[in-house]
Parts: C-alpha cells; structure tokens; sequence
C-alpha cells in the first residue's frame, strides 16, 4: 500500500490488524468491541485528556515522570511510590528497549534473568509480552491517567495492548520514534505504522472514547534547533489528525536559553493552531515541556539546578505538563527515591511559579518570529516535496536533506545540518545542510555565530558543537574554551 | 602507521550522540575508526574486527541493558579467531546506580580489559588505549 | 552627642573608640595602623570589593553561603568545605545570637558547652571573644573573601575584631540589623552605632584599604514590600557614603513573583545611584538576592525547589552575588554536606543562566516605576521629618510609622503596616498604617489585594497574611483557602 | 474562664514572626495569650506566669541555643512557686540536623511537658494544651 496522507478506512486498518495482532501471542487477547467497554469504564480522572485539559484550562502546568521495569508487581510499586510519596500528576510506563525494536524473545529473557537477579535487568516495562490482562493490572492499581512512553518505529501491537487497557495515551510518532531511535527503518516504514496507531486512537474517538496522543518533542534531544523540532512535532500532529486523533499534546525539548524555550512553546501552539485551522482538524491542544535531555552533571545538587531551571522554564512558558528529570540522570535509571526526588523538585518549582508567565518583550516577540518563519520555511518545503501531502513529503524531505534532525542514528537521516548555541546560549544553525532557509534567516543565524566566535576568540566550527554538548554536564551551558 | 578500532552501540541502543562524539575523538587522536553506529549486534562488531584486521574493540552501552547485551562476547571473538584483541566497554552499563566497584568487576570477568563509568572523557580511553597498544 | 548623618571627625571617632575597644578584653589587640598594615597585604582574589567588581563587570552574579559554628578550628574546617567542595565564591562568617546582643559572657559559655559536647552549642562563631589572632587565622586558612554576617544593633567591637583580621566586607546597618533583630535598643542608638561602625571603613578607605559595606536587605524577610525593604537600603546606603564608605552591596529578599522580584533590584540600583548622584557620594554599588527568607518546606527535593527558583530570580535579575540557602532550612541549621549542596544546586542553575536577563516587557517596567514612586514616597517622608538630615528622619519616621518593618520584634517599630499578596504572588500593601503612599498607590494597592480575595471568594483579611507566611513551606506562593 | 498562658521566645533569639502568629492562633483558640514577645530571659517567663496567675508557659526557641537556654527553667519555676506549671517547648531548639528522639529525651529531661519539632501546626499545640488542661 502506497503511503498518503489519507485517513485508513476501517477496512484497511482491520487488514493490517489481523496481521498485527498476530505478531506475538499476547496479541490475540485484544478484543476491540470489549477494549472499548473497558475504556468507557475508566473515570474522568484517570483519563489523559480529561486531566489534560482541566490543567489547561487552570493555566497549570503537570509533573509527570519516566519510570518502567521489567516485573509487572515490582513496576506497579514503582508506579504507586511515584504517585504517592513523589507526587506526580501523571503516571508513565517507560517500555524497554528490547520492546522498542520489537524483540519480543529478548524481553522474554530479560524477564527471566530480572527474576533470577532479583533486580529488573531490563531499562523498562515489556508490555507487549505481559499483554491485556497485565496491563490493566498496572491500570487498575493506580489512581491517575497512565500513559506508554518509548521509542517504538513499529508501534502497532504496543498501542493496541495498552489503550485496550485502559492507558489513555502514547506517546511517539512516525518521525520521532524513528529517526532518533532507529538505525534501518525507512521512513515511509514507520510514517505508515504510526497511521495505524492514529487510525486506532481515532477509532476508539469514533466510539466516544477520548484518548491522548503525544509526538515525541524532543527528538535527538540534543542541540535540537526549536524550528526544526517544531517543524516535525506540527507534521506528526497533522499526520495524526488525519487518522482522527483529537487529543494532541505537542512537545518540545529545553535547550537553555529562557527566551528561545519559552518562544519555542509559544509557536508551537500558535503556529500548530494555524496549521489544524488550515487543513480544518478540530484538535484540542496541550504542550509538553521536556526538562533538560542532554548531558547532566553527576553530583545531585547539581543535578537538582538542571532540574529546577527546566521546571522554571516550563512554568514561565505555560507548558500543560512537564517530563521530569532526576538527580541519578548522569547514572543511569533512577531509584524509585532519586525520581520521586526530581518530581518533588519539580512540583515545588512549579508551585511557586504558577500562574506566572514571561511576559512579552521585544527579544522574546523577535525569537517566536524567527522559529515561526524558520518553521514555516521548512513546512513549506515538506509540502511542495510531497506536492502538497505532507506523508509523501515528510519521506522526500528526509531524502532530500530539508527535514534534519542532529545527531540521529538513522541512515535515513542526512545529518548534513550542524547546531551550536549563540553567546546568549540559544540553538542557532551552524550548517544549514540542505534545510531550507531564506536568506535572511540564514544570515541572522550566522551572524549570531559569528559574535560568539569573535567573543570566544574562535572560528565558528565543529568544535563549538562538541563544547555544547558536554558544557551542561560540565556545570555551564555553553561550551566555550577553557581560559 | 594508523591502528585500526572498532566501535559501536551494543544491543539495542539507540543513543547516537556520544558514539559520534567518540568518533570524532579518536580520529583526532590518530586511529582508523571504524564507527558501526547503534543498534549492533555482538556479530558486527566481530565480522567489522575481522574485515578490518582491528586491534581493538570499543563497546558502548548508554541504556542499562549492557550486561545483558555483553555477555558472551569475548568467547565469540576467541571462537572467530580474534585471539587476545582487546574490549573495551563503557557507558551507564546497567540499570540503575549500582557499587561502580562491582559492575565493572562483572565486567571484567567476561572479558572486558577496560571498563569505563558514565562520564568518562573521551581522553582517558585514548590513553588507555595508546598505552596498550603500546603506541607513543 | 546628638545624631546627625554627619561624618563622624576623627577625633570624635578615636574618642568613642577608646570605650569600644574596653567593652571586652579582646578590643585591647586592636591596632589600627598594624591592622592597616595588615588589609594592605591581602591580595586581590581575597578582596570583597575586588571580587564583587569584576562580577558586576562580566555581568555575573556570585554565590555565598552563611556558615558559622562555636570552634575555631570546625569553624575553619566549615568553611574550606565550603569553598573546596562547595564552590563557593564568598566565604561568610556567620556571627551566634549572643555576640549580636553582646553577651560575650555567654558566648564564652557556649565555647566551653561546645568543647564538652564535641559539637557546636552556638548557632554561629563568636569572634569578639576570640579576638583579633583568631580571627586572622581563620582569614588566612581561606583562599576567599571573607565577611561577617551577624544582626549586632552595637557592632562597633565586631567591627573593629573582624576587618583587623582582614575580612573585608561587614553585613548589617542601623536600621536593618536592630529592628527585625532587637527589641529594645532605639533607632537613636543603633543609627549612632552603625555611623561608627561606617566610619570605619571611611578610615581604612582614606588609608586606601577598599573594604565592602552591605545593608542587610530582607529585614524581617517576611513578606517586605519591595518599596520598604529598598527606601531602608537607599537610606543605610546614604548613612554609609557619608561616613566614607565607597563599596556598598545593597540588598533584597526574594519575594517569590519574578517579575517583582526583578524590578525589585532593577528599581533599587536605578534609584539608589539617582540618590548618590543626587548626594555628591561616589558609591561603587553592586547588588545582592536573598534566596527566600521565610518557611521552607521540611522535604529537601522540595527545599531544592525554593532554592532554585531563587537562584533563577537571582540570576534573570542581574545580582551581583546571592546568598545561598540549604536543603536543611526548614530544620535549622545545616550540616555542611547540606550547605555545600545548597551551593552546587545554586550555582549550577546560576551558571545555567549566565547572562541571560529578564528582558524589559510592558509588566517590569510598570512595576520597576511602581516600586520607585512608592520608594519615593517614603523616602521623601523620611527627609521632610528629618527637615532634611536622614538619620535624624529615619527615628522620627520609626516614631510616625513611616518606616515601618512588618512583623518585626523592636518596640521602636509602629508595627502598624500589613502586608499581603496579590493574585500573582507580588507582595503588596494591605494596610499602610502610617506608610505615606499617594492616593493612585493606595488605591493600586488596594485594587490588587481585592482582586486576590475576589478570586477566592473571601474578604480582604488579616487571614491572608497567616496564610502567606505559612504557604511556601506547605509548597505554593499564594496561601489560597483551602478548598 | 478563659485560661491563661506566657508566651515567648526565649534567650538572644529574635524570631518575632511564628510568635505573633501563636499569638494570634492561641487567641483564637479562646485562651488569654500574655505575649512576652522576643528575646525574654527566663526569668521574664517565670514573673509573668506568677504576676497573672498562668496555667502554662509556651516556650519557643528558633535559633538553635535552646539547649542552653532552656536549661534550668523548671527548677527556677519550682522555687519560684510555680509548682506543676505547665511547660512546652518548640521550634528549631538545636544546632543541626540531630535525631528528633534524643531531642526529644533531652528536653522531657530538662522537665518539660512537651517538646515540639520545627514546622509543627499551632493547631497540634493547642490542642495538647486543651487536653493538658482538661478544657473541653
């Protein structure tokens, strides 16, 4: 089947679906007349949207942290700590990796050994393998909305167990979930598999139930410029709208500088409305703020000024929820005490902040412009490549070089585009590669590189980028030479 | 003349920012990096090891799965002939934070002659690496 | 003599300097020349009004802990910890409650009690009892500039002990460190004190030693109007210029709502500096944040959360330096592993943000104008009372409520002002008492505070402030009613 | 009959404000609050319990030195004809982090009725104090 932008009919998707649902035996347990029953069941505050929605409205902003392991009662204890002693307003299951590249035998293994160790030897929880029946477990034992977190370029059979069970979003999407998390799958693969997860979300829409989606913001979560995450957090909310999804939540990953992140958030709503308004989906709209995903500094104090500094930002940006980091980050997977520790972090920075906003200025106008224009150049490209579908054009434009996401794995990813922080620390375009910018914007760019340089005493070149890269782990956020 | 290494993500990791940033250290640094990029499996480090005549073999693993994804891989050089090449592994090699002591003893004991924390610089691996090779 | 903001001439001082120095045995090793003799070899690095400069310069704000302990050799192992694994910029010495109310037979008590007991039975390092050879050799264990931080509404023997020891900044003035730390010690006599304690340092800047004066700014640190805690400063900064002071810190306590908390300093360096100016005095001004002053919560991932947000403040304000507040606020004082943590978690979120400020929006400048127009009011006041001599106006403005410092403990303080948050967490004037404020400030005020209590569906009230002062360590800004 | 009670802070310690917010919460407790305020000696405590016939002395202590000075107040109440009086204590009433038991132990030692630890709620002492004295 040729990939389009063009909502599944019933009939395509219940093909692909007898197929999915027989790529591990746990898929034959999902029944989607009483996956529906199930999800009519679950109350108002426990449902994503619902609580989505209200924090919107108040202008509040949610904590929500990363937590998942392999054993199914040692993963709900983890859970309920998280939502007891932690505090958190929002439940996750981080799948593991193993589960992420669909190697369900792997998992199987992991399961064992993390029984025999008595310690979970996998980085998250196989919900595929444990199924239904497992899942709503996991559901049933906590009291706020449960959400899969992962990585998963085929996403079929994980979104089908865990919305049958009773978990109201997931979190991905064709681009996201593959180019920063893959090395060989092609994008046409994984634009199509995440139509299908759409196309189920948008199905159990059709039968009254609502149920959140979440592209993945930050990408590659390093030196990401906003335009270009922006750029494909509106393609995935398009794509997803065409399947029928109703309920968005777009994300963005902080880089730093208090202005850009702030006017990151502020266009991508702006600019994701527009674009909803245009193509005439009917979209109810959230934003997710990802705290710091780059290197962090081993020492936990330090690590809690990471912490509390993306907090900070999301507050000020009115972001509806927030991705909690925690004090172990620099270590590896948290104890359940060191991530109830960055939620509590979090939600006392929140607390003081709330209701706060940054208020306009003229730098902060300035920066939303130029990520709205920087964005606009991109979309545009996208669309003239796909010669106005923008699933089609989503595939060349990765071809092409115009959709560039830094640091990526995938060989599908032209990785010609190079970013670096400016002297006030905000992400500008290095090398431009082949995304398409105007001139003006592309001088703009290099003249902010240009005072850096000349502050630092340097040429712009490669080496900038490897400073930024380890200066937040180092205790700064911009990588200049050592004196 | 260039000493030729192999390096890679083990398993299925994905984290493709350090394993480029290591790329480029150790070119600089004066090695013939043959960089076979995430998601690898324990046999492309072996078959890239034995197409490149490579005297070294550094193994990252950034996701916790590192034992797991580890284990056997030093029995599988020996039984593709790479007698005595040297391992290296590094990274957040298991889940959660554990006694640095005994993970790296663990490692040890499959095999590894190295074994690096998170946060290693690039540097102290190069050293490490020069010395054994008995380079400079 | 009678009290006039006159420089003291130095007959004057050396004849009042002769009773000092008799008030305990230690005043007797108090050589001004040797002590001369002495500053002029401390070296740049160790030089608060050097290192506070170069900041100011390269736009940085510092970061200082309070430390202080009954020993003089754990007191010097504290501090090391501080600056070695810490990273502290500057180094404190924090002064116990017996010293600051002059008790120095008790403090000898408490030094004994301490040595039984093998840990410190004083909240902080009783230097007038050790003298002058003690207090240089903590001076010289240290690779840091060094200040006494204390609440002495007679600080004339501290004074004299600490700067001949080569600490080269004195926190602390006549109004700011009797009214929220005395009862009963007149406004007359704590002004008197203080011009001693000023002149000073005016004598070691005429024998060109440049030594650091820093107004203590929070006061009570309890919900401070902005306008009261900065006329205080502006007014201890005039008293200190005229005696001969040339460096001067003035400071601020964190109110919690960014933007005012902005203004606030932004307010306070543009009109203290019109008043200099206004004076004739040469004034090098730098500027320093108190991280909240008020109840922390008991949890420390929380307590990282208060001293984050603080930090951000301080940093989006442009401080020149911050004092740091620990994980262990809530239980008293810390241990170090807590203070340094305290230090890592705030210079982390400093560094994060280095350079970066809140740009000027339509909002700050409205409140940067406020707080100075209120400012104005008060200080005009002061004048007009004082028929133009402002140490005689600042007694009769305590005697009129005027000046008038909410929950204070001095009986010279009217104690008739009430404060209380706005909707958006800025402190505002609840009930002015006697504070002079024109009709459009009241009415402002009062606008603002009616707005809150609409929103919660309650009366303006004496309730709201209770409320307030227990919310930030319950985890928000604004003491809502519950619900 | 409202009961009356000595309220203060006691030794070089200046904490004015959790003392005039007891004020305020004892008061509207229904009992009758003598308020000695900051910095008070002990023997402030013990002349106004006897100049107005208190049932109870409510000591704070914020900054730490309440080991010293706390000690010896119930001795002094006992030769002041104080017999039996009632005697709290709270706040932060020692230097660091310390084990809140043995805190605890060390003031009941001193003859204290109870002990309170930072960030307790006026409502829990007030209520105590309603037990102690049999009122409702």
């Amino acid at each position: 089947m040729e990939l389009k932008n063009k909502k599944l009919s019933r009939d395509e998707f219940l093909k692909i679906r007898e197929e999915v649902l027989n790529q591990w035996p746990t898929g034959r347990d999902v029944d989607l007349e009483e996956a529906a029953q199930y999800l009519k069941s679950v109350p108002d505050y426990k449902n994503f949207c619902v609580k989505l929605k209200k924090a919107k409205d108040e202008g509040i902003t949610l904590a929500q942290p990363r937590a998942g392991v392999a054993l199914v009662d040692a993963h709900i204890e983890l859970l309920k700590y998280l939502q007891n002693e932690g505090g958190a307003d929002l439940l996750p299951s981080t799948i593991d990796s193993y589960t992420r590249q669909n190697r369900y035998s792997e998992c199987e293994v992991g399961i064992e050994e993390s029984k025999k160790a008595g310690r979970s030897m996998l980085n998250g929880f196989p919900a595929v393998n444990y199924g239904v029946k497992e899942c709503r477990r996991v559901y049933e034992s906590l009291e706020l909305p449960l959400q899969a977190r992962h990585g998963t370029p085929d996403s079929r059979l994980l979104s089908e167990i865990i919305h049958a069970s009773g978990w109201t979003s997931n979190e991905g999407g064709g681009i996201s979930y593959n180019i920063p998390y893959a090395k060989s799958v092609s994008v046409e693969k994984s634009l199509t598999d995440w139509q299908y997860c759409d196309r189920l979300v948008g199905i159990y829409e059709e039968m009254g139930i609502h149920i959140n989606r979440e592209p993945f913001g930050p990408l590659t979560g390093t030196l990401v410029p906003p335009s270009m995450s922006n750029a494909v957090a509106i393609i995935e909310g398009l794509l997803a709208a065409e399947q029928g999804v109703k309920n968005l939540t777009l994300g963005y990953g902080q880089c730093g500088n208090l202005i850009q992140d702030v006017a990151a958030i502020r266009a991508l709503v702006e600019q994701a409305e527009e674009y909803f308004k245009e193509y005439g989906y009917d979209i109810e709209l959230t934003t997710v703020f990802h705290q710091w995903m780059g290197g962090f500094p081993a020492d936990e104090s330090k690590a809690f000024g990471v912490i509390c500094t993306g907090s900070a930002a999301a507050a000020l940006a009115g972001a509806t929820k927030v991705i909690v980091k925690t004090p172990h980050e620099a270590v590896g997977i948290p104890t359940k005490e060191a991530n109830a520790a960055g939620i509590k972090a979090t939600k006392q920075t929140l607390n003081l902040l709330r209701g706060q906003r940054l208020p306009l200025s003229k730098e902060l106008k300035d920066e939303i412009e130029l990520i709205k224009a920087e964005t606009k150049c991109i979309i545009d490209e996208v669309l003239k490549l796909g010669k106005g579908d923008i699933a089609v054009g989503t595939v060349k434009a990765f071809e092409a070089g115009v959709l560039d996401i830094p640091f990526a794995p995938s060989r599908y990813n032209a990785g010609k585009m190079l970013p670096a922080r400016d002297n006030n620390g905000a992400v500008r375009y290095l090398e431009f590669g082949n995304v398409p910018m105007n001139k003006e914007i592309r001088d703009y760019n290099r003249k902010l590189l240009e005072e850096r340089a000349k502050y630092e005493g340097r040429d712009v070149s490669f080496q900038m980028v490897v400073d930024d890269i380890f200066a937040v782990g180092r205790g700064v956020l911009i990588g200049r030479p050592e004196k | 003349m260039k000493k030729t290494i192999v390096l890679g993500v083990i398993g299925a990791d994905c984290h493709a920012v350090g394993n480029k940033i290591l790329e480029h250290a150790f070119t600089q640094a004066g090695f013939n990096v043959i960089n076979i990029g995430v998601l690898s499996p324990q046999e492309d480090f072996i078959n890239a090891a034995i197409e490149t005549n490579a005297e070294a073999i550094l193994v990252s693993s950034l996701y916790g799965h590192g034992e797991i994804d580890c284990r056997g891989l030093r029995e599988k050089c020996d039984e593709a002939g790479l007698k005595d090449i040297l391992l290296y592994v590094g990274g957040n090699l298991v889940v959660g934070k554990q006694d640095w002591n005994s993970v790296e003893q663990r490692f040890k004991d499959m095999g590894f002659n190295r074994v690096y924390p998170p946060g290693t610089s690039p540097d102290t691996a190069i050293n490490d690496l020069k010395h054994d090779l008995g380079v400079e």
